[in-house]
């Protein structure tokens, strides 16, 4: 956030640097099934970001200590491939992914029914094949479309989208210039039937009046997002998907 | 080999039925913190350094001062690096290792705290463009864990940085000899958390209703405005309930400031 | 934590009667390659990039340009690195952590391939001598494995390397801009991988025929010859077995060559 | 040990730098039940060292593996706070936290009553917060304290404390330009009422008659930190400590 | 493979640089049981390799997960001493090794009478002492030898030994410098008996002709090591051995 | 995964039993070194090296040298580094893996010994001031672990120092190529490892007898006196017994001595 620069973020007319408006969320396409290994799949380009999500299970949960009675243990692995950044990643875990992982997980497991599978685990892997801002919001809408793909019971999805500031406005969905010349992100995830928030961030510097503008903002991309993710499930439904 | 201790559940009950009723089991109001006391300069050796206690929670911030390379594309810009160590000794639960998911996501809400706030004065920390500037190392020690580290956490840090001395440096090596000079920091970032018990929202949560949370949201408050915010736990927040735990944020920030 | 699908040995049994009257469970002859889809710039946003469906299997291959010093006994040449990841996303036998014998042996053998054909040309890659070089990074994603990471993946290498872009060098930096100069790659390795089940030899195995094994042998076939060989499995070839797969590798080369 | 300066370390009244007489400790305070979630703990100052020692157990022993039946495994912990040295001390294990942890479990399983707790483990975390020599003998001191603190049962305490070869003078309790430019280092842990040495290490360079000279006075020097030790668990009972 | 160079690997005579043949193996000997701690060891010399294999079990398979009830699990360690090569080899495990180690284990699994010793495992441990070109080939052969000399059931030995291309020409076991200069290295390991091929591997540059003419001096190669490995089970179970 | 072997127990009682009445299980009396073979230049292409074996203890230390960076308060001075490897090839007790703490400390006590000894001339190791120093690196490969790993450690690792041939250095290169100077080393630092069998002492344990020590104490020794020591061990030693110990030392250090 906040690297300096002369760029001008927003044009006289209110534009963006990609010509979208500042309510306007980049395309995104989900397709859901498109992995014959995993129980469920999905992968999502939203504008110039790649991501693919797998989930397995309800299956035994290794290591067992991580096991509980009281219902299915979930386990989300954010990951990027080395050559999703212009700087290649080194392969393997660093701070940055064990963070998105953690909170991801802990959003995801509000609406899965986990307390119908004790002592078992779900494992939800994304792939991020291309990156270009957002990635956290992408890899979680997602991996509720994996989630559904695979048939494990839930209450609803998670859709997930970012608002930010550009500039002086409140934008949605950062692009990768707003978001590294930007003043301030929010990520965040809702259930989209109760609007409840699973997953919010914010980092930047946002008055107390940007901040609920920016919340406002990301719940409708968020809501965006969700249509999506149910086309991706319907067409899969109707064309009886790959497998 | 997670530590699990059997009378959680039963505490958990216990601090969901108080909440049920806007109670807590110290007795405190929903939105107190519990009693803070901060003490600069408690390793004297380190060029700042802060023990916070909240309640029963200690926590050591300490900062070190290297000479490294800048990044590239920040030539001019000193560097910052935040850590948190949850040492077996604060805890049952803490174990030994490289750092667990919940150490790392202390130690980044914090980092981001104190970035984002632009407290730190990183243009004043350049030695030679490009070549060599000064690498402010944020170390969170915890000392005991009841609860609430991201707020004891932020707090030390904070009140260590405005506690540091620039050390000399000459000929090419950094002297870890403290000067009068202070390290330029302008503002003083804190983190607000609250978590969410039941229908109940409640400030600073101790231990066990750290145990018994259904979510958690931290704020970083900085003078004007917001720099950080993270929402935890397995449970979900309504926008209500964001707005108003926002607007208390901004209140007890200023409250938490004057310990600085 | 080793994975184990109860269903393997009823499997195993199925492949290897189908074997035993020279058929297999999908249908194909024993020397076809399953169906072969290869997309280059996948990763448009990568110097390089080549996404390969072999069957069932998926592996996208990703190229990297960085620049660094070269080894003090080549000091003009570029530097080739070469990485397979074997993700928990593409099979419930993958785990999280540290890189497997099996994903060392795949990324050594397809970095021999590519190295002892002399595909790059190394000499090209000098920026300064002694000083600065280009470093090739290649790197492998399984993304669903059907079997045959092998050739599949090999084959995204070769196609990624033959997709990749110089980037710009400026001032002593990597500039991440796509050059219209290509990479200077020569030649077009590729592996051919058999498996032997009982007494049957066949060509590009499938997860099943790969549960099923008793040796594996895998050639890196270069224009003129070969390049690289390796073997694997607890079981043996005998000599006229690896002769006649060699032969039989030496035409199915260039039918993965045209997919290039 | 050995680094060649022109320091002074004893002048011609046979002072040492900071004024202590040759067989002169450094002041030594100690405070038992510092900590509320450990079973035992204590704060202890000894020069400008800062050592922080906690226990916890019996208790189930992890892994699994560890455990005997013939009694309690002791598990020591010494460990440096980044910020308690001038280089910034990188977190995790090294060969020097290593040994050291290695060397004082074992002095104090001369102490401990383990047998009376077969298949548990009692662990023993030491956080150095700030160093100055000596840490060590100062860890395993406050280590002493914190078992008593937390009630396992021994049959006496362990008291360290080194000495060491300034000049051409055997000096009781090594200060850090000592540690630096002195030319020998003696820690030793004793069991105060027999006498006993569970620990003693020697680097540097030492004639036979310097060693024992060495010895005697680091003895000395244990049992002046046992009255420390005794002195913070009275005060602990009779206040009635933090607890 | 393939470093350019002057040097001329070949002479006019058909000798190479040490005065071999171009089907001549370098000098191996091999002596059994030299290691009181195993349960059967072999130290090789072969040209300037020194080799050194130890055998453990068949005992309890730990860890656990590892154990088939199908048979013993053998775990192979190829391991360089930090002295044996001319830049320090850091201790640990790299991606040579574990390839090695993969490709060997796999060899030997082709003769061990696994199926005897359900949920066990056999370890089979070699030290590479001082590399010459070759190391993996003369651990194999190595290995064979500490197996038998710990006297776990086997149908055959492995013998195992290297061709490669030496300027033009297909030479047997490469030694330092003609792996370095030389064209291809094909390290091959059969079943004596039956001339099963049991490891193979190749990289360089080969014409199918050139191939093949290595695969069958390899294979004598293997033959002669054999020899030598025979030649060490009777002088160890003649003599008696130290054991 | 610790290794345990059933028997030993029976032996720990064995060897108490023997050691009340003043025996040993070999015959050795208390005083005794096994037999001690010292070969050197066991590994030619090695700087220095050198194989002893004391009783069935085999243990192989090997020199490298390096050229690297002084430290940046002893500009002048070469680096020492000591290394021990328990590999799983020298005993069923030894596990494959990052160093056990029993490695470490048997390689940081050698370590202090040949440092402390002052054995090796440090400042004829500088090649350029400030910026390239010889790094003289120890490494003791454990082949066979039959006991006393530290004297056998230690005396194989000065006997290599001590046979240990300079390297060139050229062109800001290390030439591997032994010269016919030798590494500057002035004096021969051995150590003497006692261990307390219920209140019997003994030089030299045998396994069984580390299996059933009560206390462990090693000395250091270099011509005119002590440069180190460590007691290991759940035990504890009386100051009488230390005394008594290290008076022997002294007379065995120059038996030990005779063997470089």
């Amino acid at each position: 956030m906040g690297m300096k620069s002369d760029i001008k973020l927003i044009d006289a007319k209110g534009k963006r640097l990609d010509g979208r408006a500042i309510d306007e969320m980049r395309p995104l396409k989900i397709e859901a099934g498109v992995l014959e290994q995993a129980d469920g799949s999905a992968y999502l380009e939203w504008g110039n970001n790649k991501v693919i999500a797998a989930v397995y299970g309800p299956r035994e949960c290794l290591p067992r200590h991580k096991a509980s009675p009281y219902g299915s243990t979930l386990m989300y692995r954010y990951n990027m491939a080395p050559f999703s950044v212009d700087d290649r990643k080194r392969p393997g875990r660093d701070r940055r992914s064990t963070e998105i992982s953690k909170i991801s997980e802990e959003a995801l497991n509000k609406v899965v029914l986990t307390e119908r599978f004790p002592n078992s685990m779900i494992n939800i892997n994304v792939e991020v094949l291309q990156a270009d801002a957002g990635t956290r919001c992408a890899a979680l809408t997602a991996a509720s479309v994996a989630l559904a793909d695979a048939g494990i019971p839930m209450k609803d999805m998670v859709a997930s989208c970012a608002a930010g500031k550009a500039g002086d406005h409140i934008v949605l969905d950062l692009g990768k210039l707003e978001d590294n010349f930007g003043k301030a992100d929010v990520p965040m995830a809702i259930v989209p039937h109760t609007g409840e928030i699973v997953l919010l961030q914010m980092d930047g510097d946002l008055s107390p009046k940007e901040f609920k503008t920016a919340m406002t903002l990301a719940t409708k991309g968020c809501m965006m997002a969700y249509e999506e993710q149910k086309k991706a499930l319907k067409a899969k439904y109707k064309g009886g998907g790959k497998k | 080999m997670t530590f699990i201790d059997p009378s959680w559940g039963v505490k958990s009950d216990y601090v969901h039925n108080l909440a049920a009723k806007g109670e807590r089991a110290d007795g405190r109001g929903m939105n107190d913190y519990r009693k803070i006391e901060v003490t600069t300069d408690f390793i004297p050796h380190a060029p700042g350094s802060a023990l916070v206690k909240m309640g029963d929670t200690q926590v050591i911030a300490g900062i070190s001062l290297q000479a490294g390379k800048p990044y590239s594309d920040r030539p001019n810009s000193g560097v910052l690096m935040t850590g948190a160590e949850l040492v077996p000794l604060a805890s049952p639960e803490f174990e030994a290792g490289p750092p667990s998911p919940k150490a790392v996501e202390i130690a980044r809400v914090v980092d981001r705290c104190i970035r984002e706030s632009d407290s730190i004065d990183m243009d004043k920390l350049c030695i030679e463009k490009g070549e060599a500037v000064w690498m402010v190392m944020v170390d969170m020690h915890v000392l005991n864990y009841a609860g609430n580290i991201f707020d004891a956490g932020c707090l030390a840090a904070t009140a260590a940085l405005h506690n540091t001395k620039m050390l000399k440096f000459e000929d090419g090596l950094v002297i870890k000899e403290k000067q009068k000079t202070k390290l330029p920091v302008k503002k003083k970032p804190v983190e607000c958390t609250f978590v969410k018990v039941g229908d109940a929202v409640m400030l600073d949560p101790s231990l066990d209703e750290e145990h018994a949370l259904d979510a958690r949201i931290t704020f970083g408050m900085v003078e004007k405005g917001l720099c950080a915010a993270q929402k935890g736990g397995k449970g979900s927040f309504t926008q209500p309930e964001i707005d108003s735990a926002f607007e208390l944020a901004m209140k007890k920030a200023g409250e938490l400031r004057k310990h600085i």
